[in-house]
């Protein structure tokens, strides 16, 4: 039984989605540092106001991050969260969990920690939620133990994170589980320790429909895609029909580029004008498949708002093959990376680095080609750099 | 000394045999009721995923509650998705029902699968972070409990997702989101002279600010603040932690709308501002809740079948969006911030309202 | 705040050991403290010129440099910083040289 | 006949379209100046350069605008186009003339200048093309005889211009001659004698057709547009299709905003989400017509791209309700004018400075309400500020 | 001394009676061949206007031979459009035939109505400006010729706005333009030290620097340019007269695309840079001529019916506008300037070709 | 470019007659030159008080100041500045001033 008195915080066990105060009472249980962050979280809603310091540099040996530090304002009211650190613990790659992986984590969290997790964080690690400076480092030799180990902080390589895809989707055009579990294996020192102008992020998605929203929320995103035909079933097609579906309003007419037709027995697509939104797709799991040439977009420079205003990924590879071992992906990581290490001001991410010093220098410098796919729309400023080479020199 | 760099478990390691069998091969899925996924591979297998959602803040004993059960009904095999539902993996047909009794019987919500609302990506609040506006889990939870029906059923236009940051750093998918709870702040940081020298870059402070409110004071080696210039972001606070600028009279939540991820029809953009502010009103944030339920509501009841929100407002327009929810419209909603005038009008392409 | 005591002297340092008031780092002070960042007996020349380094460069910047800078003015890689500040760069290293706590790589 | 040999300018003379040279020789037949304007233009396209020296501050006495001083870098090789100063004389409104006053016209840059001009400059006025910096003065005292006046140059207000408009057009929904010519008149002196931080234009459309490209060119533009029903004829419309008009294809697929149903009998339209694109009723001009009430929209910051890129005018009122004199809007533009004269810097455009301060501040200070017709979509960043009166002073 | 500030003319003293008559009453219009528009007016009676096609750049002889033949057909009444041309304005129907054979003798093309090229909006160029970068009545004249045939018929999907503008300060409707014909320097400019001091102020010619490439040298009373940062945008010239940066052997010729004014169906919009350089070649520019007439040979048997140049580009793509037009693209066509990223590509959203 | 004799100086200027050694403004030159710009007699006080004004604003900023600033600054409105210089504030009184042509407003 916690023994503080939390009223604010008890009125948020009502009602019927799962409530996070259970779950930190039933911590506080057993746990002095829960019961401690339950009294400061009920002071926070009291006093509309957070009380934590701020930030906090701790870690483990070897590395230079993976543990965020915190403590608490008021030590004096809250001694058992004065530090009350986090471990980012790397999830497996789709957040695959065979239980007895997860009870080994969470038998070292109750050893070492509050207790108190979260299931994940929105990178992507499962977050362990507060523990002291001095079981830093043995929290993570146990977790080592058991299999685990750190995932990104700081201006690192962040924890890269994969939609399911071919684990359980009929949709995935390249395998993003194992793309992602490769990058993680290979880049473990970028992750470990910090080298780069500020945080780096990757994220995999098995088709456009971008299921771990790498778009918004990478630095690089992979998304699968196809070329050649969607495949058709057209008495499938027929079945969708018959069972309810308005073809020709749900589907060819929300189609973006208007490229279907639908006479009422027979599908057609003008693939040359798809643009692959998978709408269509969608809607018509068992009569549609995608086309067979399969592979990635690439897309950069996504993040929220800080410094300059959030930015979407943008398209610098329209389309990768993408095999075992990736080396043209991981390449291509390597020379963005690289040159965005070269170039970057602290605390410049790769999408302002491009914005301050021009995609026309970016693509030079990491040898990609100019592609119309790449824009919107060309530019509509006349502002134009030429190279050297494009110039006549004067012979007079 | 410890391993390094052992990297994550291997995800093979954890994958029910059924998906180690049909990786790759899945053919096609229906979704026979809220909450319940059926894949069916090429092989003919199927796969049952049944999805839960959660306060994503968990104990271990919760998770250890989850592992029972997965133990139970699934061979131990589960996982947890992009929006921090829990997914259990059956290959079995005939555990779903008593699964579906047992998640049932211990207040497992299920559902948050196809035209639903599934859980609200958010962060830490109160709970963890230095730079909340407002708390995470709480506005969370208060919502989750009034819009419960969402989750469990799937009888909206598309699904809604929704997602809360307690900053303008927006650690979630905030900046992309059908809806977005955002905790902000609104009073100017307040320099603390006598410890910005000892513990502020005073470079990386000025550079910090995206508006150039902050200027080097060399003789002091401190900061000063322009307050006409600053429009509270914090970021300054971030690098400098003698600026703080929580301020509990005047931080609290705004919310924002049609904002997309998924390349569906539609490209995906950025979520827009649709209220400003509303005050922190802990335990249960009730204007955060009404309006969110509002803006859901008006969708549910205009949106065509398969538009997302943001789609149903760029048909319809902005000047239906505010004249359709009642949310007034104000000169914050019109940006003034670097790209400010591509989102002007310019066009006589209005509605009256 | 906290005040640690290193070689018979007082110093005002945050929760993470980051040193309060920067005008009293010494020589001393970095030696007598190594040993809490998990460096072993005397701190030697490169240890030295990693200080140096970083506190020249705060002094004329008045930032700590990027990591890349440093191993590159400083002719060192990832690994041997590591080697010689265990707890790395940010935590070790510039806690050592007396800077103020990075905030840019949390 | 021309002395000067122009091989190059010369194989302009052929084909269909009339020849610029044409009309420069025939002017060089009469006058010195004309003739060594040929030949310098010569020598450009030789050189590929042109030969002009930069700008020139002349007038005429009592203005401070309306001519543009120019002078040849070549003097030697043209002395008579030494001095070459182009007058810019206001055109009657909507660019109509009667015979009489357009030979005048004539008469006096025969007398005066090189006999070659502009019919009309792309700010609309008529461009007398070259003369000497001591006929200016004759000049313009011979144009006030003949009834015409300077139009505007520098960092004044420019000389406003219309669409034909009521003149001849149906679909005009304010009188834009009317308002040009009244705008013009009563702001003769913001005309002559700049005063602000650069160029100011003002142009009229009666409908959004837009045929003065008011959007673009000018910092205010006022747009005639309508409120109430489009007033449908359908025997008319039924005419249209008769005629060979595919209504279903060429009207209702093209609405933008798809609000119009055609069952090949009765056109029907959905008012509330009509755009007032005039699609529909610039195809079916005998069947369609606006609805009744009449006004204009206001849009403002139109410019081309120096310094900043250029900017298309925004909406800043919806819907005004234009009749002489003309109160409200003359009473906006000079609210407008002060606000932009108080805080532009010197060469900053009006679209610029509401760019630099904010929509929110322009409008707070010229006294309008924020509507959310005055953009595409609210704000994506979260860069807010706020009112001093918003925020809850401390009572601590 | 003379009279000031008397104005323009009054343009009721130009109009024609059946004008003054049924001024702000007419009903609607018809074209019934390529150049003549009869509109019809509430009291039934009827407007027919003539356009022909003008140089603009003319001599007083020439308006005098225009004079004459307006008052032999039109009472004296005549007007000039907002792009140039000339309209003779009659009431009566019977004078219309006539007139067209005399204008036909005359050499003046009649059209620009409806679905046609007008006349191409244009500016000084070699023969009165400072700054330009090409002529501009040269380029105009060599295109019309070769394109005549569009501005006699109304065969096009939609009517084709041209315009050129000889710098980059755009004295015309390039900027909004279905075709742009825009001279660009390509060169920085060669800053004449000795000059500045005495014709330049400084702190203007820093400021006017769309990128910031002028710094001023205060030692010297002067400025240098960053030649890394500088576009050639000659705005600096504008300012400072010894800055000059024309260069024969690299000024030349940009095409653009796209641009509209007008808000039928889709919103006025810019033009989009197509080819970022092609060579002066006076006195005809071959290449350039070639350039455009490829472009709307592409759109006027691509696009459908009633749209314009830009809007057939948005449905059918970029990537397709580039591969049927046989354009290369190039790093120039990717902004690179302020808005820069709202212009790329954020999605999946792409055509392959 | 052309040389203009005034009161027994010579002086380089431009085609609209502004000087080219801005180092070489007198009052002498001003007064000397009032007449090509429409002004008769000697200058007044008035007059000076803008040249002065002029020539200050320029030597402190480097840049002649805007119409508005210059009306507010000198209590003058508009059309007291074209009776006191008739060809108008950036041709006539500049000029006189001996400030560089001015290039904003044409
Ligand atoms: C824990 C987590 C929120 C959560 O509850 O899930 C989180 C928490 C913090 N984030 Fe974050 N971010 C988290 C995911 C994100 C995401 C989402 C993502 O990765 O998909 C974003 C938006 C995407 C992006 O990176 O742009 C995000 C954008 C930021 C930013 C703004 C960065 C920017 O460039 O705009 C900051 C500010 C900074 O870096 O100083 C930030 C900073 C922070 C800090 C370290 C606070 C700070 O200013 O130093 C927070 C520590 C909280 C604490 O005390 O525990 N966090 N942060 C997420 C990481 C968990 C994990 O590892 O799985
Ligand atoms: C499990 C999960 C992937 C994972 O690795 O964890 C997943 C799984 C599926 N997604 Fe997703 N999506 C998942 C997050 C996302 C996200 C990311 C997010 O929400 O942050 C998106 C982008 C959201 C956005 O656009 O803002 C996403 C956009 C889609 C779409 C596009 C829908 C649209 O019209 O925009 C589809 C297609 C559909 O639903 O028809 C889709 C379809 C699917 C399918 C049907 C794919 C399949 O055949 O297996 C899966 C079941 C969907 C369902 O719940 O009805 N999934 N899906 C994620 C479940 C999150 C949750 O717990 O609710
Ligand atoms: C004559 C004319 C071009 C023509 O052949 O038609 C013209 C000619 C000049 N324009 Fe213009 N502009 C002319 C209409 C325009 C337009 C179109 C319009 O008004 O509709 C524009 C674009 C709209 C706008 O204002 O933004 C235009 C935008 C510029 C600019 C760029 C201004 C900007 O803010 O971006 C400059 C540069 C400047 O102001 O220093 C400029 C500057 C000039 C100067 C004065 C050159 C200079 O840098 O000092 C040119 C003098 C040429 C000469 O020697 O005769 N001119 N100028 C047009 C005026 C004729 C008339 O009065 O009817
Ligand atoms: C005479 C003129 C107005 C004037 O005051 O001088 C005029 C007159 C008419 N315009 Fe226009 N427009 C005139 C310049 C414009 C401009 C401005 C420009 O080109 O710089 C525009 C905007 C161009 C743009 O969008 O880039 C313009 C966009 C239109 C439109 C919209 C067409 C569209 O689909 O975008 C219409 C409607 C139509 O043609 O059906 C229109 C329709 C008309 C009508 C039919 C209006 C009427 O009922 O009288 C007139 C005859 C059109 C024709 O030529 O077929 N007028 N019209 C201008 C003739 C210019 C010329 O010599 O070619
Ligand atoms: S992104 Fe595509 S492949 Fe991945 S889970 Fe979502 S729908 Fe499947
Ligand atoms: S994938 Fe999208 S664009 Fe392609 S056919 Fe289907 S709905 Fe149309
Ligand atoms: S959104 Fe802001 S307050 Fe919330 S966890 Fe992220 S950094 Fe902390
Ligand atoms: S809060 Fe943001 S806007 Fe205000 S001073 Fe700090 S960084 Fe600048
Ligand atoms: S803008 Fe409208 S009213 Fe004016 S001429 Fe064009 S179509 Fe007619
Ligand atoms: S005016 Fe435009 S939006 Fe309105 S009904 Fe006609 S075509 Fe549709
Ligand atoms: S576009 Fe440039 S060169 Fe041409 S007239 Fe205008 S300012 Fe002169
Ligand atoms: S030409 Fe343009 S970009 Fe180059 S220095 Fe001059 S103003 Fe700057």
């Amino acid at each position: 039984m916690a023994k503080r008195e939390t009223p604010l915080l008890d009125q948020l066990e009502r009602g019927k989605w799962p409530s996070f105060v259970k779950d930190m009472k039933e911590a506080a249980e057993k746990n002095p540092m829960a019961e401690d962050l339950l009294g400061q979280l009920e002071l926070s809603y009291k006093d509309k106001i957070g009380h934590w310091k701020h930030g906090g540099i701790v870690g483990v040996k070897g590395y230079g991050s993976g543990v965020i530090g915190r403590y608490s304002d008021r030590p004096d009211l809250f001694p058992n969260v004065q530090a009350f650190h986090t471990m980012r613990v790397n999830h497996p790659t789709g957040w695959f969990y065979k239980t007895d992986a997860l009870r080994r984590l969470c038998d070292v969290w109750d050893k070492h920690g509050s207790g108190l997790t979260n299931m994940h964080g929105s990178t992507g690690d499962a977050i362990l939620l507060g523990t002291t400076t001095d079981h830093i480092q043995p929290c993570f030799d146990d977790l080592t133990e058991a299999g685990y180990d750190l995932g990104g902080s700081g201006s690192a390589l962040r924890t890269p994170s994969a939609c399911v895809g071919p684990g359980r989707c009929e949709w995935a055009c390249v395998d993003s589980l194992d793309i992602c579990y490769d990058i993680t294996m290979t880049y473990q020192d970028k992750m470990h320790r910090p080298m780069f102008p500020y945080k780096f992020k990757i994220k995999v998605s098995g088709c456009p429909n971008d299921c771990v929203a790498s778009i918004a929320r990478a630095d690089f995103a992979v998304i699968g895609t196809w070329k050649g035909d969607i495949r058709i079933d057209q008495g499938e097609v027929e079945a969708y029909a018959a069972s309810g579906l308005d073809i020709q309003k749900e589907v060819c007419d929300l189609c973006p580029t208007k490229c279907m037709e639908w006479d009422g027995k027979r599908l057609k697509i003008d693939n040359g004008d798809c643009t692959r939104c998978m709408h269509c797709i969608n809607l018509m799991s068992k009569a549609l498949r995608q086309g067979g040439e399969r592979g990635a977009t690439i897309l950069i420079g996504g993040k929220a708002p800080i410094l300059q205003g959030a930015l979407l990924s943008w398209v610098i590879v329209p389309f990768m093959k993408l095999e075992p071992p990736y080396e043209e992906l991981k390449d291509l990581i390597l020379r963005i990376q690289d040159w965005w290490d070269e170039y970057g001001k602290s605390r410049e991410r790769l999408g302002e680095l491009i914005k301050r010093l021009g995609m026309r220098v970016f693509l030079r410098a990491v040898g990609l080609p100019a592609v119309p796919q790449m824009v919107k729309a060309p530019r509509t400023n006349p502002y134009v750099f030429f190279w050297p080479e494009d110039i006549k020199k004067e012979v007079k | 000394m410890a391993k390094t760099d052992i990297g994550p478990p291997d995800y093979k390691t954890m994958l029910p045999p059924v998906i180690a069998r049909n990786y790759g091969k899945w053919r096609y899925h229906e979704i026979p009721q809220p909450g319940v996924l059926v894949h069916t591979a090429d092989s003919g297998e199927k796969l049952y995923s049944v999805r839960a959602g959660s306060p994503r803040l968990v104990s271990t004993d919760h998770i250890r509650e989850i592992c029972a059960i997965a133990e139970k009904y699934c061979d131990g095999y589960l996982r947890f998705t992009s929006r921090h539902n829990i997914e259990f993996l059956l290959a079995d047909k005939d555990k779903v029902a008593p699964l579906l009794a047992e998640l049932e019987s211990k207040g497992y919500p299920v559902g948050g699968t196809g035209h639903a609302i599934s859980n609200v990506v958010h962060t830490q609040g109160w709970v963890h972070c230095h730079t909340p506006a407002t708390d995470a889990s709480g506005p969370v939870k208060a919502l989750m409990d009034e819009i419960y029906d969402y989750f469990t059923t799937m009888k909206l236009p598309n699904h809604v997702r929704i997602a809360l940051a307690c900053c303008l750093n927006m650690c979630g998918a905030v900046h992309c989101s059908d809806i977005a709870i955002l905790g902000i702040h609104r009073t100017v940081p307040k320099v603390d002279n006598t410890r910005v020298p000892n513990v502020c870059e005073i470079p990386s402070t000025v550079a910090s600010c995206p508006t150039g409110a902050i200027r080097g004071d060399m003789k002091n080696k401190t900061v000063t603040v322009n307050d006409e210039k600053c429009m509270y972001c914090g970021n300054c606070y971030t690098v400098c932690p003698a600026m703080p600028l929580a301020d509990p009279d005047n931080d609290g939540i705004s919310i924002w709308v049609g904002g997309k991820v998924s390349n569906a029809r539609s490209a995906p953009s950025f979520s827009k501002l649709a209220i400003p502010f509303l005050p922190n009103n802990p335990p249960r944030w009730p204007e955060v809740v009404d309006a969110v339920k509002n803006i859901i509501e008006v969708y549910a009841s205009h949106a065509r079948k398969h538009e997302r929100v943001g789609e149903w407002i760029e048909r319809v327009g902005w000047e239906r969006f505010f004249s359709l929810t009642g949310i007034p419209f104000t000169d914050k909603h019109i940006d003034d911030f670097d790209m400010a005038t591509e989102s002007f009008h310019s066009s006589t392409l209005f509605k009256w309202s | 705040m906290p005040i640690i005591e290193l070689a018979g002297k007082t110093y005002e340092v945050d929760e993470d050991g980051f040193l309060q008031e920067l005008d009293k780092w010494s020589e001393e002070f970095a030696q007598a403290y190594a040993s809490a960042e998990d460096i072993e007996g005397q701190l030697t020349e490169e240890h030295w010129k990693l200080i140096n380094y970083l506190r020249n460069y705060y002094q004329q910047f008045g930032i700590a440099p990027m990591i890349r800078k440093i191993c590159k003015d400083c002719g060192v890689d990832m690994k041997k910083l590591y080697e010689l500040f265990p707890t790395g760069p940010a935590k070790g290293a510039c806690k050592l040289a007396g800077l103020a706590k990075p905030t840019g790589c949390v």
